[in-house]
């Protein structure tokens, strides 16, 4: 299978968006992620890092599959499990790892924390983390979407679609045609409970059908298939022909939060999943594609290097002064 | 002088003038376009406006509250109906977790202008679930505005405040004043979070909202026979809260009555007598607090008029207090 | 059509509940909901029936048939246009008179009113004035059936399927296999704006899929046709073999609510539904499978008179004293 | 004598006792059965019960507080989890229009026993949308009880008697009050509604609830170094509100602090004190309230700290009022 995709990667190649610097490109932002994911796991072991955290590690190509489709002015809902969402979007890795620091140079003054993060310079409208709340989000933006030729996209997980934010939103998007792009990053489980053993239908593509709206059941994982499917679901948006599901198949690589060890996990539904990382699957299609190891290796390098600053940036930054940041209840 | 305004009329003119001001606000919400209204508050505007700015909407208040508070944030200012305030329990997730919160969570990146109107309240033999105050759910949120106006002129006034506020406000409409007519509105707004002393008196501060006001008033004349002069405060806004003004006009009185149609613990009467109690312990010669019986709202007439504190009971609990005799008796 | 049901129904005659004689009952209780709500109706306008009332006058096939595939003690959740819902369950005409009129013998003393009448004793869980709010009674009702041998069934319009409770719990019943039958009386509006505005997918039947559910459209103004395919489906959930969703079509007489004259359904569309009275199909079915007309008369007759008395005793009813009456908080 | 008891077993063991003793006890939620919860409070009850009553449930909170309701009017007893209190809203409908009126509505044809648990409160850097206790949401809600423990004891006979109750019951357990130790009970249980006095004193009353309990007991312990003797009242339950216990406490001290974790404009505390004007404003010669600030909680270490009232700002504040100087400085 990734060999026919390659063949069609290779056909699509001078398609604008298509060429292999491009997705090396993308890699990069899917390696960002995945180094950013890593770092907040150290220190949240070291305790620079609070409460809790979701990681993301092992589902990147979603979201910068998704985001590649979309325009800097773009609208996303993100969740609790957002570092991807907003790093794809464009938030500074800085500003994000100070906000999960709960530093005042975070991207919202360390008052959001890993589970709330807001951007709207760069159309993040919010992660949330109430299971479903993104849907929503991303359904009342493409209402003023719709006004203005925008997209809107919403990220969630398996477990969300059995909320009734689900239901209601995608009903309401269908029935005013909103732009709008459902990408449910259906990682199998919610927290540690299998979706099997929650969720009926055995798959979430076909919660669509309920309202007559396009759906696809897609590999997650491949940054191609991702951005494909996308790059029709966001078009067919813009163009006035309503929203779409797209169910986005894929393994988170760490446990639900914290230090879950995910033991939950049969080890080789786990073996199997770490054999198709999505990065190596990218860096793998990128050679296929003519690229040399070294132009890769120097992306992860440049990518390394730029983590590794916004992270000693951020633990050199200031915690907000109480006297000055606690803020008021309302906009005056 | 000009011809009354209707509460009802008072709502759809202040809905009509802002989406004419602003291009910004849209309207919608369950049978509110094509319909106008299941209480008829907004006939004529789906029409004159279009469809862009006022809609029907299906019958899912969560992604009703949804859709308002990611358009809230994203340029448009939402006015949206949840039909019975019995109905906001559905809604409150997106209005606790998504719109009374952004502007503080995000660091003030954005607020989120956005007005959820319901019609509230008993004496309408609606029954338990379509009569119900939903303001005490909310009061204790942060980053909500709570608005509940008593006569016409307020309500278009107050609603148009609500409207232009860049803060999510939760706007009451009593269904027993829908009907009630009044002066016409001398200012175009009305600012929220200010109670109004619409009574002038000497003897007891007598505080409510909605459409205890009325009753309060009606209450104020009765004693007035009896050599009681009652001041009457209508509180206005149950958050912001302003217990100022309370406590201004508990200086003069040094006795206040809270009456509340809701019950006493968790009700928003004693919460306020609790902030005039640590304010101006000093002031109070005397507080107490009348409210409706600790059930919900009953069907059967004979029930829910004995449920529910009117005017004669004000004016009854107030002779008792301060141990006067009707005039009448 | 009629005339296929009809053969079918003439093959049925011998099995159990299958007899003319059976369908004559249930085409009495038919009647007595229509003239119910014909009765509720003139006590509404003249002052005696307070607030507001949901009338059900030519849905009354959808309660009844349904019921009549009901054991006594299985459950029933129903709607604030539940009139049909009780009485088809078995709620005492009298009482539940009683109840819109407020008095002291209705069947909840009066605090109830017509939208959230209550009736243990015949299995009715309650019908729910917060639209959607009986699928969810249903279902938890169905969490006891299931540890019971009995079934549960949630009665909702088109217009509910849109609550997120119609989502949350479908896919609930699924997932536990609970023995519940999710029956929608579609009446192509909710209040005054019609299905096809406000609900995406043309077809509530089709919303089952979403979990893999067994699902119906039928005619809903087709005693025959609800009760074959009710009693399909109590069998499965009784048998362990989970839920089912039958979307029952249909169409209400009066207006809404209160005398709202429905001024928003198309003339000729009222027309073709009046034409198609679920009372006069019945009738014309029993006459078919060899009841005289003279059988049929007598069974008007019958129930025009339980009516006339459950009325007058109500009107002649106590209202419920405050004082006595008024009652507490919580049980002791 | 006996080892000490962790809250967070007191939870378990209270559970687990009654699932035993009672079978039509049931108790779901989300990853509360395999898993055990999120914050290790019930692991072992699916092994022990089985599926048939301890099980898994989808994420769907509103269809759980349904299946709740629904199986509690038909005769199971459901102990349910909602993980944190900030989700409240989603399940709030049944919650209010089902379980809260069923039986008063059905005229008494039964009650609803139903108990729904959640995790509430702030100071665990869990940020605005995981921080919240959802107690003022329902407390102004006739037909559910809300109960709010303070100690492993208290949490262990009060949550048996939630379960036992015949009425719905929204149980509170603050996240920093599961890993605390403390004696092991004297009673099987701890009647629901009864405010307790946790630590006799003369010359003021500190009344808190959940963690604040503890907070107050260590500023009462600092104000003792001050030469200021304070009492402590646990309310217990924010409804039943036990003004009663509190007033008992007023008539001794004359004074008296409310400590709320959350704002104090529609927040229990100011609706206690009210309730204590209106009844015993004669006792009072000083009333005060203490409570967060008026914004959602915030994350960052810094700002969540000086949000939250401790231990230190109640002693601070007691000393404050009372123009009496920390014996420290
Ligand atoms: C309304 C709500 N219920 C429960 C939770 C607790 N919770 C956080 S993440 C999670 C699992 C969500 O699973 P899924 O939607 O598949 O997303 P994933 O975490 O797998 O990316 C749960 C139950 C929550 N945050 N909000
Ligand atoms: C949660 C909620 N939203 C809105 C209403 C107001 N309302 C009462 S009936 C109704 C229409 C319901 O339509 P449908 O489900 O099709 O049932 P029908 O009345 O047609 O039988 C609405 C919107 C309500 N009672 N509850
Ligand atoms: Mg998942
Ligand atoms: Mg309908």
């Amino acid at each position: 299978m990734a060999g026919t995709q390659t063949e069609r990667a290779h056909e699509r190649q001078d398609q604008p968006g298509e060429s292999p610097a491009e997705y090396l490109d993308r890699y990069g932002r899917m390696r960002l992620i995945r180094r950013f994911e890593q770092e907040i796991h150290r220190l949240f072991l070291k305790g620079e890092v609070h409460g809790t955290t979701h990681l993301s590690a092992g589902q990147e190509a979603v979201p910068v599959g998704v985001c590649s489709a979309l325009e800097p002015d773009d609208y996303v809902a993100g969740t609790y499990r957002g570092h991807g969402h907003a790093l794809a979007k464009g938030t500074e890795p800085e500003a994000l790892a100070a906000e999960m620091l709960g530093r005042a140079t975070g991207v919202c003054g360390g008052r959001a924390g890993s589970m709330n993060v807001i951007d709207l310079d760069h159309g993040l409208v919010g992660c949330f983390g109430i299971v479903g709340g993104s849907i929503a989000a991303a359904t009342g933006a493409a209402v003023s979407a719709q006004r203005q030729g925008k997209v809107a996209v919403a990220f969630f997980g398996d477990g969300a679609s059995n909320q009734g934010y689900f239901h209601e939103c995608l009903n309401w998007a269908q029935v005013f045609d909103l732009p709008v792009v459902y990408v449910c990053e259906n990682n199998f489980y919610g927290e540690f409970t299998p979706m099997a053993s929650v969720t009926a239908g055995g798959e979430i593509g076909i919660r669509a059908a309920s309202f007559g709206m396009q759906s696809q059941v897609l590999d997650g994982n491949d940054l191609w298939a991702v951005r494909e499917a996308a790059v029709e679901a966001v078009s067919r948006a813009r163009g006035g022909a309503g929203p779409t599901l797209l169910e986005c198949q894929t393994y988170r690589h760490y446990g639900h939060s914290k230090s879950d060890p995910a033991k939950y996990r049969p080890p080789d539904e786990v073996e199997r999943w770490l054999a198709r990382d999505p990065l190596d699957l990218a860096r793998a299609r990128l050679l296929d594609l003519g690229l040399s190891e070294d132009e890769v290796s120097a992306k992860d390098a440049e990518i390394d290097g730029q983590m590794d600053r916004a992270v000693d940036a951020a633990l050199a930054a200031p915690y907000p002064d109480p006297e000055k940041d606690s803020g008021g209840e309302f906009k005056a | 002088m000009s011809e009354q305004l209707e509460f009802r009329r008072a709502i759809r003119d202040a809905i009509d003038e802002e989406i004419e001001r602003d291009p910004a606000v849209v309207f919608f919400g369950e049978d509110v376009a094509a319909p106008g209204g299941v209480f008829m508050t907004t006939p004529g505007l789906h029409e004159k406006h279009g469809q862009e700015r006022v809609f029907d909407t299906p019958i899912s208040e969560l992604a009703m509250a949804g859709a308002a508070f990611g358009a809230a944030v994203t340029g448009l200012r939402p006015v949206i109906e949840i039909m019975f305030g019995d109905f906001m329990a559905l809604p409150m997730d997106s209005l606790v977790n998504q719109s009374a919160k952004f502007w503080y969570v995000s660091n003030e990146q954005a607020s989120v202008p956005l007005v959820v109107r319901s019609a509230v309240g008993a004496g309408g033999r609606f029954g338990a679930m379509h009569s119900q105050i939903h303001g005490t759910w909310f009061q204790g949120i942060p980053g909500i505005k709570i608005v509940a106006p008593s006569s016409p002129a307020d309500a278009k006034g107050l609603l148009k405040s609500a409207i232009r506020d860049d803060n999510p406000v939760i706007f009451l409409e009593h269904k027993r004043l829908y009907s009630v007519k009044g002066p016409q509105p001398t200012e175009e707004t009305v600012p929220i979070g200010r109670a109004a002393v619409v009574r002038k008196g000497s003897d007891v501060t007598i505080v409510s909202a909605l459409r205890g006001v009325r009753d309060s008033l009606e209450a104020a004349e009765q004693l007035a026979g009896d050599g009681i002069d009652a001041e009457v405060v209508d509180i206005r806004s149950l958050r912001p809260l302003d217990h100022e003004t309370v406590l201004g006009s508990v200086a003069k009185t040094n006795r206040i009555l809270v009456v509340e149609e809701g019950p006493r613990v968790g009700g928003w009467a004693a919460n306020l007598l609790g902030i005039v109690a640590a304010e101006g312990l000093d002031e109070l010669d005397d507080a107490w607090i009348l409210t409706t019986g600790d059930t919900p709202a009953p069907y059967s007439p004979t029930l829910e008029d004995a449920w529910l504190p009117g005017g004669a009971e004000i004016a009854a609990a107030v002779r008792e207090r301060l141990g006067v005799a009707a005039a009448s008796s």
